[in-house]
């Protein structure tokens, strides 16, 4: 899918032609690479990370060239894999843990939740905790209940660790190498799905540091502010929009925590209307906490209309008959964009448009 | 005895055979993790359990679910995600379960069903069951501190549980000995108070006269008991086809397992007329099941919202608010 | 601290004379003795359920009177425990797996959010987990970074877990019970200092089901929402704020999930001002979710004004000096509901009044 | 090495003597896990560490963090929670830390740091360093899954880590026989490949001698080493007072080890002198402790806020946005 053609352009940033292409996975990897070759400090570990298929290729290659004390698979022990991350943190190097899903993250909770996020703090700032943990979140072809969640709300909920959901391969390159520099525990999110993704890349290396959303299409109608790969869907839902007259603007908010919400008030004080659409649950989601710092904020002084999506209330099925159901997508967020355009249910859903479609994602995993 | 193995190891292999078969079309959109090569592990420990005993598992758990007697029409609509599944097409490959043939339930994250089934095998023990649990699990499973976790509570418990380590050697790509400093399964066993024993290739045979033999005592309340059985997957590691091109292991491991093969091993011991028998029944009932789940009804969207909860009747106390 | 006397007395429901107070140690002691006692199948364990300090008193003389089968005291071993209790259940037990602090349940995350929320979905509604957690906040008293966390939003997060959090004796029998009864997995949230709560108890077996929040002080100026123990502080508060002429209505939702949002809604509607005050950190937590789901049932209808307030964004700190900024009370929560209700930053805090003092909490733990 | 010996246990004895005896006024408002008893494993290994190696413990880490040289003075200031404690009063007795002394952290959270600590020891065998990481950790600790899973990785990279289980026969007031299968924590060291072995009976000078006779290999590169020392926790399990009461446990048990006390041992084996020199030097520096403690002010309320996340300097790279 590249650039110009496609619909979702506007996700580029500045794009100038003859500008490099990159695919999102091929983004993650120069940016560990690169950040490798700077520091000595900086190693890659994590189940698989060294195997042929190095985690989707984002690790391709990495062991070969930096060698097996900084590139190496692990045995099956999230738990404890956390617990040396962090010790490794400790001692000054730059760990980059990488997880082929978030749902195996529950099982490093205990040392991410009651370590990595207090270490500096409850040693009273006599220590530091540079740590990034790459995570996945799975969809499609039956990933089901234990391989498709988006729990990146458990770690915005939690002071001391920064979260990140780069949407874009410029973005994943310029977030991961924000975080490897960043002296804090850093969760890293990424979607299976994005993973193809092909957008600019600049070669050399470049911060997208915390705390800075980016408006990735312009409107004036309401603003939509998608998270992780539901901002793809929300520039679909754009496009829908347009087609009946309605002008979106898309946020997406890349650093979860911290949370740029000056750029979200200043799109939401001219659209008078906000729609998050979640990666994951909205029950004490990201949206819920956007939308209720966005009411704070504005409340008394300007009326704004907001609504979330997410997930639906339900575990994932593995089915594509209720899979289906589950993820908003573009049609049934322009839907419920108009339907708060409007201040009315319409009842309107757009015909699926070609060009639009959801990339083909082909199994077994 | 022969008829019966070599009828489970047939069937599981040919059920498995046809999943690679159909896989290609699509109309598998499931993660499918194969049990060709390693059928016998199943069919060996549960040819040697009684209706009532319990299994848990993993993903890789179609030879496990058909071994104890799960339902081949309905694990193969689950694969499809058709209404008729045995989780109604919500679990897919990774999420095996029927009650009714003691099949409690097969997990996608490593290691969880270890201590699911020793809670259970407490129930059992509590309710002054003779049933015992049987606990299917991979090499790669064993590093995980549930692993170490639930060993010890079972032998402090002493409750009826068999620990059946599938050590086919890998973890997805990574062998054995480059994730264990000292890759010695039964002795960590044995260092948590079990009694272990390791079954060398894959040997069904062997297999089932052990697990009948040490099973009693288990269900006496002699505490669980652990089995590494040596095995080998013949596929890659998901999906229907091969991986030695990955480069991660030589083609040539794979030969001394398939000369060993325990479907072909069984096949020969018993005569001409039963095995065609068995093969015929089971070719008809695998067809059928194909053409079952192919027919099924999709689930209805309604089914999205079913199944979060268990509701039962209003609560029957008087609520005096 | 016994009934009329108390300005908390607010939090009876219908209290008549002569009625039988209880604390809440031993409500909740009583709700698993009746429960055992009405049912085999439940049973009660977890680390040091059965040692000589029995859980605050919680499981006291349950080991004695029903034996080691059916209460035990367990390895530390909080991943396979929790296994444990997910397949007791599915063979039909109705197990209540006790922890002395929440921040251990970071440790049994898998299968509480992988296995325990998700097995009856997965499976295709062919199984059901009757199963209870108790979990218990710490406060005070250096109890600090890793014994002091109220991470119920994690579980509001997941499809599949109930979570109650009762607040007074009464309700945490009637709770517990539900809780007992019900044929999910229920996260049972409690918190040290309520321990020592006193209340009307009746005796008989009474549930506290799912969904309902209660009016626990009725009022026409602004709603306050007190979760677990900020429940004690708002009714603090309330007090403080009739002392200035505003009139505070107190809800406590009791079950976070499901939550009985009707009751909110209701409230809301007369006071138009809503602060929800949280046992936890803020960012999405219970009270981003509350009010997130308050403005997108109110919007367009009535204006409504809201404020969430919970543990400041740090982690929790040991110093007595540090600690006391750390939670809101019932002066700082009575001084963010004035601001509310006038519109405007008073700058107000009222003095201490000794009669709305704290409990005297005193360690070693 | 009599004299420092006994100067480390003597210290330890009578900070924690000290702090029970403050501890009714309520000036410690933090929970403190005594270690009077068991001070023989924190000195009898530090004393044979070099001041770049590492440790990692527990909340019960007052023995280990003086024994390795961790400043008395912030420590009783972190008790107090005053703006000049070791942690600047957010950490308090359980989260005892002294980077300058190689004290790299203690957790509350059992089990915790043991996987921290296998992690340090990586990134000093990637530095080239020879240094090591030895870690404290309880009895109960061992059955934590982190533990295992911990020591399996740092056999399989064989990392400079002594480990060291501190043996008191308790969780709280559970006995070791109630929670493991098979009370032996040597041999589940053994199972994962780890030379292991136990010191009876507390003994600090052998304890000193096998710890100083196993360090070099350890640093060079031999791999971990594992050391259960069997020790007894004389006081209650948190807080200054005792707890024979509350019937758990017989008051008789602690006898055999209260005879074999290591700093009467100590005491006993240095001429009077040294030993009256190094009690006044130490009380001395006790008092003077305690009264910096008492004076020290409190954090301003500002430091609420402080800590939460280490800023440096903007990030340096350009912004091409
Ligand atoms: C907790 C967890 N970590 C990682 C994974 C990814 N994963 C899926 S299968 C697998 C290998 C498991 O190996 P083993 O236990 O030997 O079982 P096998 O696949 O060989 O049958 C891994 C690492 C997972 N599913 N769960
Ligand atoms: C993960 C976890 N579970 C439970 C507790 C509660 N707890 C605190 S100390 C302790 C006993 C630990 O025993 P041991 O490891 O032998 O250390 P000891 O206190 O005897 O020195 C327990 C269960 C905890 N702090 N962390
Ligand atoms: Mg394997
Ligand atoms: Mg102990």
């Amino acid at each position: 899918m590249s650039g110009a053609a496609s619909p979702l352009t506007a996700r580029r940033p500045r794009f100038t032609v003859g500008e490099r292409v990159l695919s999102y996975v091929e983004a993650v990897r120069e940016a560990a690479d690169q950040e490798m070759a700077r520091d000595p400090s900086v190693i890659v570990f994590g189940l698989d990370v060294d195997d042929p298929k190095a985690i989707q290729g984002t690790t391709r290659g990495l062991a070969a060239k930096y060698g097996p004390e900084r590139v190496f698979g692990t045995p099956l022990s999230e738990d404890a894999m956390t617990g040396a991350a962090i010790g490794m943190a400790l001692a000054g190097l730059r760990p980059i843990h990488v997880h082929i899903r978030m749902d195996f993250l529950m099982l490093a909770m205990n040392q991410l939740v009651n370590v990595a996020a207090k270490s500096r703090y409850m040693y009273g700032g006599r220590v530091a905790l540079p740590l990034v943990v790459r995570a996945m979140i799975g969809k499609s072809w039956g990933q089901g209940a234990q391989h498709s969640q988006g729990l990146y709300s458990f770690f915005m909920h939690v002071p001391g660790l920064k979260v990140v959901a780069p949407s874009t391969p410029y973005d994943a390159k310029g977030c991961l190498i924000a975080a490897v520099r960043d002296d804090n525990p850093v969760i890293y999110v990424e979607h299976r799905l994005l993973h193809f993704q092909k957008g600019p890349v600049p070669e050399a290396p470049y911060a997208v540091p915390p705390g800075r959303a980016r408006v990735t299409a312009a409107g004036d109608d309401i603003t939509l502010v998608g998270i992780s790969f539901m901002q793809v869907e929300c520039l679909r839902a754009r496009h829908y929009l347009a087609d009946v007259g309605i002008r979106a603007e898309v946020l997406d908010p890349i650093w979860l925590s911290p949370l740029d919400l000056d750029t979200i008030l200043a799109s939401v004080a001219r659209t008078k209307r906000l729609l998050v659409v979640d990666n994951g649950w909205t029950c004490c989601g990201a949206g819920a906490e956007i939308i209720a710092r966005v009411i704070e904020r504005t409340q008394g002084e300007q009326e704004v209309r907001v609504r979330r999506m997410g997930f639906a209330p339900v575990t994932c099925p593995t089915t594509p008959a209720l899979e289906r159901l589950y993820y908003p997508d573009g049609r049934t967020i322009a839907a419920a964009a108009r339907d708060l355009v409007e201040g009315r249910p319409t009842g309107w859903l757009p015909d699926e448009r070609p060009d639009l479609r959801d990339i083909e994602f082909r199994g077994p995993f | 005895m022969h008829p019966q193995l070599y009828r489970s190891l047939y069937r599981i292999r040919r059920v498995e055979e046809e999943i690679a078969r159909i896989y290609p079309t699509d109309r598998i959109k499931s993660p499918v993790h194969l049990s060709i090569g390693q059928e016998a592990v199943s069919v060996g420990v549960c040819a040697a359990l009684a209706p009532e005993d319990v299994v848990f598992g993993t993903y890789r758990g179609h030879a496990m679910y058909l071994a104890k007697g799960g339902d081949l029409k309905q694990m193969l609509a689950e694969l499809y995600g058709k209404a008729t599944g045995c989780a109604r097409g919500k679990g897919g490959s990774m999420h095996l379960i029927d009650p009714a043939a003691g099949v409690l339930g097969t997990s996608a994250v490593v290691g969880t069903t270890i201590a699911n089934a020793v809670g259970y095998a407490y129930a059992l023990r509590y309710r002054k069951s003779s049933a015992l649990v049987a606990n299917f699990f991979g090499d790669g499973a064993t590093e995980e501190g549930v692993f170490a976790e639930s060993l010890n509570f079972a032998v402090l418990k002493r409750l009826p549980v068999l620990f059946i380590c599938e050590n086919n050697r890998y973890a997805i790509h990574t062998r054995q000995d480059r994730r264990q400093g000292l890759p010695d399964i039964c002795g960590r066993a044995r260092a948590f108070g079990l009694p272990a024993e390791c079954i060398e290739d894959n040997d069904v045979l062997r297999l089932y006269e052990r697990v009948q033999a040490v099973a009693p005592a288990v269900r006496a309340g002699a505490g669980p008991y652990f089995f590494e059985v040596m095995t080998y997957r013949w596929r890659e590691h998901v999906g229907p086809g091969h991986d030695f091109h990955l480069g991660f292991r030589n083609e040539d491991e794979v030969q001394p397992w398939v000369e060993a093969d325990q479907v072909r091993r069984l096949a020969e011991m018993i005569d001409a007329d039963t095995r065609a028998r068995i093969e015929e029944d089971v070719e008809a009932e695998i067809a059928a099941a194909v053409a079952f789940a192919e027919e099924s009804p999709w689930p209805e969207p309604a089914e999205l919202y079913t199944d979060v909860f268990q509701e039962g009747p209003e609560c029957p106390v008087p609520l005096p608010h």
